[in-house]
């Protein structure tokens, strides 16, 4: 029962923060509202028994990512962001859209059925701590892609810095 | 212990909320938070069915999101800035140089 | 050597594209150099492949030259090949060496007129075309050439574009003969879908076995090709086109619509000659169509004012003794009678190009006259061309070729004796009308007068055409000449290897001269009336011609006897008053519809693409839903 | 990993590796000509070393990739469309002011994913190769940064195709949960359970929303004409080729090895995409005056066609898929070499009305043009003929007759839109002093330009006239993947 009602709070708060971030004005709020998502999804991480990701969520999402949006919110003039519209003027055409996906994705997931389990279970995750487990998945199975992702870093940094450079 | 299909449950609704917010706001930021909304969205779905499978890819498939996401964030940014030099604008409505 | 095959009709279509790309940019003099010296060298290249088939020929005395596969999708692959063959070389030798020739004719002829590197560039286009035509070892590479000589053919009679009336003759040579390639090409589809294969003589073999001699199938397919043949041959009932194509200029008049492309017809059963020979019905039709045509445009071409449309009905005329021939199976004789044609038509259409250019471009017969004098050198030729035409006994070409014809239609076991008469008759119309063209152009007072004189390039040819006009017969002489010791059969013993020979009767020998002389009499006659009436005593054929008989005869003749007319009440004039009358409804407006449709559509669309990023990321979102939708119903 | 994979690997390793490099060569020297020499040496010494990594049997490379024939036919063609992206870019950038060694590295790494894309077979090495051709591309597309239009499309495409991936990897977690694999083969394999079809098609067809978008199919096509419009025309050629196409090779594996027949949701699903697509990408081109939008809108169409071809399924489907991809590459990258070299600095020759009378003026490079239209069309003795024949027999070998129905319908749509280009080339330039100035007068095609469209305008040809080569390679490499 407890891990229930710990699920609850965790799925109430993330969907009322969720809902905060699409509907705030001031795009400072926003991120305000993001960083506490996700810290409640790296919570949730942890529930799962995946110290290293909710470690990974809090450093880079919160640290990072969100860091670096609050820098261009900061950099960009918003005086007239928070007197304009909020919502394009299509708003009822978006809503019914989620409403509809929602409907149908419910539909879906009744159908749901798990797949057959494989050989990490909750103990020798434990045993071997999550750090450790995922270290040796992450670098021997998916090395290659490993490799990729810092590519796709390293394409980051290089466009960033061509296209947020001041022209001469 | 907590059912699958709540996570499930879960993760939809906030993908969803995410998918709303991305066709409803103007600003261009916020549609981008919406996007990394969406993104954690799908990062909450795949620990829970790693969890369940007892099976780390997942986990490890969540951890290469993660670097898309700074990535994409990071290159959006540097646009909506060369964009905002150029423009002073951050919403999608004055995007419409080219139409047709 | 042989293998070098494929380089004949490239060279000519390497030509059309230097010209087609960079025909602005050169001189006239070079242009001409690229046009006349490409068909030139591929001129050079037929002869010594013409050669060396006959020196030395490939086993089976064929060679078939694989280029390459085109495609290859479950069953259908038409391989892009050549054949070389006894028919294939005389064809060959026939466009390349007229084609050379009228080349050089052309270089001095066009000179000076615009659009000079494009008329060199259509032609070029035109050799190549043909000689795939000639060339192709399956249906559909022929089919190929067939509607590229089609497409040249348009182009050329609407060379002079600025004179809307030039654009409608074009315009009527193309729907025409239209009418005649859709049979050819049911028939094409035809024969696929039976035989599965479109090789020539894999279907011939096939069409053999499966058909079988008589069978329905062979006669529907035999009878689609000879549409085909019909239509591009300029035979009855669609031979209406050909007198208005003398709209373009000379050279093509001469090369195109005289010496090979309207052939086409006549080659293509001659290379289809075994389908044929299953459906006697339909080759009965071939000789028919081709006894009527003969008779019909000769009389035609009898009461003609303009010099080139005398000649265009001559050309029918003279295509239709071909047919005749195809028709009793005699089809060397067909391919003789071809091979001489080339070289007296051509030099007649050349050597009138010549009179008309030194005359200021006029065509009317009425007003030339007395041009002996003043232009011998094109009398000669023009003499020996007419000579040839109405088949002057032992001298010229045209003598034993229409004997070779004429011998054959009243031996062979399906000829008879109505055809025969029928090309007898015809015999002597074409010497009248060829010697009343002669004597109405060079004799007599002269009306106008001449200016200047053809230079070289225009007389080398009329040379070389006239010499050939009087001696190429000599390779075949008429079966009477063995009696004196002249057994020569060259062009048919040649031709056997691909043509069988005709199965004939032999007839008694007295016989066989009687009717000998009967022929010559007709033909000698025609040129002795033609001398009364024209030369002599002008005065008589006027006075024939105004009774009212013949008034009404003369307009019936001058007219071709009235296809035009019967075309345009039956067909044209009912079809313009339906799309008159049905102008706003019915078949056109699905059509006028989806257009419009499109259009609204179009404007429709774009109007999605608002440069909206969330309009069209509501495009993505819908399309989401609309795919999970799918799933939740399905 | 043992030293036969690092060998069967090499020609994704090499790129990798010389774009690290380039980015340290170009802190020394900002030549323009090293560093496009440096590119085009590596992406051919890659391409070379395909024939090394060929030698064996397919060989799996950890779950994440499989060398085999297939792959290495496609990785070849992106390489080679990389080569002529690169020297299309060469002369591009070389006559503009703005950073040029980082587009290389960019324009290498954008290849590298497209590679990675057509050896995949994880859904990790799916993800990680979309999404490095992807973020190379938002960089790429939004180069001419001074540019209002290069600024927007960029963002437009860098949101649209985030989101578009949002729902891809939604998709790839539900298929995850309900197979418990991310590997095709085992995909496969799970994905045979009859019970699991309902969320294993959600889950396909959210993939698909991320893998249309890419592909630019309807109705996620929206985004496809600004972007063309707004990137640099040698970009817009990269976008149109070898990112269409690796994805379209990943595909064609992925529904092969999980027979697409048995989801019927997910074939009805891309059959209704393909049939908008021919139909709707045809309209939209209908009344079009911009060049790169008439392209744009063209090749949504193509989509649709190719669409029809892995609805088909089967060897025959396989083969037409490897070879319309290869006459649309050589087409598209002709279409747009004329465009980039026409370009100058005042913006890309993108105006249909600049080109009136251009037949007149300068015959050749109206030629290549017409004979890229002609291709687009379908005409026959062009490469593009042949590719819409294979399809077509694959449709009619399948019995698809409605979407076959669209695709003619679609292609007599498409053919007024490609004459009119053509009749807009050969048309009569206005006269007098009030006259556009139109054919590009001060423009010359140079060394470069005329040697490589002259090399795809006879490559464009040879396919059309003779076939049977390529066809022999595809039979040999494409058509036999498994199963």
């Amino acid at each position: 029962m407890l891990p229930k009602i710990f699920f609850g709070y965790f799925a109430v708060v993330m969907v009322v923060l969720s809902l905060l971030i699409v509907t705030r004005k001031n795009p400072v709020h926003s991120v305000l509202w993001m960083l506490a998502l996700f810290f409640h999804i790296a919570g949730l991480y942890l529930f799962l028994n995946a110290e290293f990701l909710a470690a990974v969520q809090v450093i880079l999402y919160a640290g990072a990512i969100l860091v670096l949006f609050l820098f261009v919110v900061m950099m960009l003039n918003l005086k007239e962001e928070v007197m304009g519209e909020r919502f394009g003027k299509e708003w009822p055409v978006g809503i019914s859209i989620g409403a509809f996906i929602l409907v149908l994705f419910f539909f879906t997931i009744n159908k749901f059925s798990q797949g057959p389990t494989g050989q990490y279970t909750i103990e020798r995750i434990k045993a071997e701590t999550h750090t450790k487990a995922i270290g040796s998945v992450l670098y021997t199975e998916f090395l290659l892609p490993f490799e990729i992702a810092s590519l796709i870093l390293l394409i980051a940094i290089v466009g960033a810095i061509v296209l947020a450079k001041k022209t001469k | 212990m907590v059912p699958l299909e709540w996570y499930i449950g879960l993760s939809t609704v906030l993908f969803v909320i995410g998918v709303v917010g991305f066709l409803i706001r103007r600003n261009i930021l916020i549609m981008l938070m919406s996007i990394e909304l969406m993104l954690n969205s799908v990062n909450i779905s795949l620990v829970a069915f790693s969890h369940y499978l007892q099976d780390l890819r997942g986990q490890v498939l969540v951890f290469f999101i993660i670097t898309v996401a700074a990535a994409e964030a990071a290159i959006g940014l540097a646009i909506l800035i060369s964009l905002f030099r150029n423009k002073e604008a951050v919403h999608t409505d004055e995007m419409t140089e080219m139409k047709g | 050597m042989r293998e070098a095959l494929w380089v004949i009709p490239t060279l000519s279509y390497l030509g059309f594209v230097v010209l087609a790309l960079y025909g602005r940019g050169l001189t006239p003099s070079r242009a001409a150099v690229v046009g006349v010296g490409t068909v030139g060298i591929s001129a050079l290249l037929v002869l010594a492949l013409a050669i060396e088939f006959m020196t030395s020929p490939p086993p089976g005395h064929a060679y078939v030259q694989v280029l390459w596969q085109w495609m290859e999708v479950e069953g259908f692959r038409p391989p892009v090949s050549l054949r070389l063959d006894a028919l294939s070389v005389i064809m060959m030798l026939v466009i390349t060496g007229v084609g050379f020739l009228i080349h050089l004719y052309s270089a001095e002829f066009m000179r000076g007129e615009e659009g000079y590197s494009r008329f060199f560039a259509y032609m070029n286009l035109f050799v190549g075309s043909m000689l795939v035509l000639v060339l192709a070892d399956n249906l559909l590479l022929l089919y190929l050439g067939w509607e590229g000589v089609g497409l040249c053919s348009y182009l050329l009679i609407g060379f002079w574009y600025r004179d809307p009336e030039n654009g409608y003759a074009a315009r009527k040579a193309f729907v025409v003969t239209r009418v005649g390639d859709t049979a050819f090409a049911i028939a094409l589809f035809l024969i696929f879908t039976h035989l599965g294969t479109l090789d020539i003589q894999e279907a011939m073999q096939q069409a053999g076995r499966t058909w079988g001699a008589d069978s329905g199938m062979a006669i529907a397919a035999a009878a689609l090709l000879l549409g085909g043949a019909v239509g591009k041959s300029a035979q009855l009932p669609l031979q209406v086109w050909l007198p208005d194509a003398m709209a373009g200029p000379t050279p093509v008049s001469a090369l195109i619509h005289a010496a090979t492309m309207v052939t086409a017809g006549v080659y293509l059963i001659a290379r289809t000659h075994v389908l044929f020979a299953l459906a006697p019905p339909v080759m009965l039709a071939v000789a028919v169509i081709g006894a009527a045509t003969l008779l019909l445009a000769g009389f035609s071409a009898l009461t003609q004012w303009d010099i080139k449309r005398a000649l265009a009905y001559s050309t029918i005329s003279q295509i239709g003794y071909m047919f005749l021939a195809l028709g009793v199976g005699a089809w060397s004789a067909a391919l003789f009678h071809f091979m001489t044609h080339a070289f007296f038509k051509a030099l007649l259409f050349l050597g009138a190009g010549a009179v008309i250019m030194n005359l200021h471009h006029e065509h009317d017969m009425g007003k030339m006259g007395g041009l002996r004098t003043q232009l011998p050198l094109t009398f000669w030729t023009f003499l020996i061309g007419a000579s040839s035409l109405s088949a002057l006994p032992v001298v010229t070409a045209g003598f034993y070729s229409k004997d070779l014809i004429l011998h054959n239609v009243g031996t062979s076991e399906s000829g008879s004796l109505w055809l025969w008469g029928a090309g007898v008759l015809g015999a002597f119309l074409t010497s009248l009308y060829s010697f009343r063209m002669v004597f109405l152009t060079f004799f007599g007072e002269a009306k106008g007068k001449a200016s200047g004189k053809p230079g070289p390039l225009i007389r080398i040819p009329l040379v070389v055409l006239a010499f050939f006009s009087l001696v190429a017969g000599l390779v075949e002489m008429p079966s009477l000449f063995a009696y004196a010791g002249l057994d020569v059969h060259l062009f048919t013993r040649f031709l056997q290897t691909t043509l069988p020979g005709i199965t004939a009767s032999p007839l008694p020998l007295s016989v066989e001269i009687g009717r000998e002389l009967i022929i010559e009499a007709l033909q000698l006659g025609g040129i002795l009336l033609a001398y009364m009436l024209f030369l002599y005593k002008p005065g008589i054929a006027g006075v024939v011609a105004r009774t009212p008989w013949g008034e009404a005869l003369q307009r019936l003749w001058r007219s071709g006897w009235g296809f035009d007319r019967v075309y345009s009440v039956f067909f044209i004039r009912p079809f313009v008053w339906i799309a008159r009358v049905n102008r706003e409804d019915a078949v056109d407006l699905p059509y006028v519809g989806m257009i419009w449709a499109g259009f609204k559509a179009n404007r429709f669309l774009s109007r999605t693409q608002s440069g909206k990023v969330r309009w069209y990321a509501a495009g993505i979102g819908l399309g989401a839903l609309v795919l999970l939708g799918i799933v939740v119903l399905l | 990993m043992n030293s036969a994979d690092f060998i069967a690997l090499l020609p994704l390793i090499v790129p990798a590796l010389a774009s690290v490099v380039l980015l340290l060569l170009i802190t020394f020297s900002r030549s323009h000509a090293v560093s496009v020499l440096f590119t085009l040496g590596s992406l051919l010494l890659s391409f070379l070393l395909l024939f090394v990594a060929g030698g064996g049997t397919p060989r799996r490379v950890t779950p994440l990739f499989i060398m085999d024939a297939y792959s290495l036919f496609f990785i070849g063609l992106l390489f080679i469309a990389g080569i002529v992206v690169a020297v299309m870019s060469s002369r591009y950038l070389g006559e503009r002011s703005m950073e040029r060694g980082e587009y290389y590295v960019l324009l290498l790494l954008a290849t590298l994913g497209a590679s990675v894309l057509a050896a995949g077979s994880h859904f990790a090495s799916f993800f990680a190769g979309l999404e490095i051709l992807s973020v190379s591309l938002y960089t790429l597309i939004a180069y001419r940064r001074n540019d209002d239009r290069g600024n927007e499309a960029g963002l437009k495409y860098l949101i649209l195709a985030a989101a578009s991936s949002s729902f891809l990897l939604f998709g790839m977690a539900l298929v995850y949960a309900q197979t418990g694999s991310m590997d095709f083969f085992q995909l496969a394999e799970g994905g045979r359970v009859p019970d699991l079809t309902v969320v294993l098609s959600a889950g396909l067809l959210l993939i698909t929303v991320g893998v249309g978008f890419k592909l630019a199919v309807v109705p996620f096509h929206l985004w496809t004409p600004d972007v063309y419009e707004g990137a640099p025309a040698p970009v817009a050629a990269f976008i149109a080729t070898s990112s269409k196409g690796a994805i379209f090779a990943l595909l064609m594996r992925y529904f092969s090895l999980m027979d697409l027949q048995r989801f019927p949701a997910v074939w009805y699903g891309i059959a209704g995409i393909a049939v908008a697509s021919m139909l709707i990408g045809n309209l939209l081109a209908l009344r079009q005056n911009n060049l790169k939008r008439i392209l744009a809108y063209s090749s949504i169409a193509h989509m649709g066609y190719l669409l029809v071809a892995v609805l088909a399924g089967g060897t025959v489907a396989k083969t037409a898929v490897g070879y319309y991809l290869a006459a649309y590459f050589a087409t598209m990258l002709g279409a747009f070499g004329v465009i980039a070299f026409l370009s100058g600095e005042e913006g890309d020759a993108e105006n249909l009305e600049a080109y009136r009378g251009m037949a007149w003026s300068r015959p050749w490079t109206a030629g290549v043009f017409v004979a890229m239209l002609l291709s687009l069309a379908g005409i026959p003795l062009t490469a593009g003929f042949i590719g819409k024949f294979y399809v077509v027999a694959a449709g009619a070998g399948a019995a698809l007759w409605i979407p076959l129905i669209v695709l003619v319908a679609g292609s007599t749509i498409g053919l007024y839109y490609y004459l009119r280009i053509v009749a807009v080339l050969y048309g009569r330039v206005p006269e007098g002093e009030g006259g556009a100035v139109t054919g590009f007068p001060g423009r010359v095609l140079g060394m470069t330009g005329g040697i490589l469209l002259t090399v795809l305008t006879f490559a464009l040809l040879w396919l059309g006239v003779y076939p049977a080569p390529l066809i022999r390679i595809l039979q040999a490499t494409v058509a036999r993947l498994v199963p």
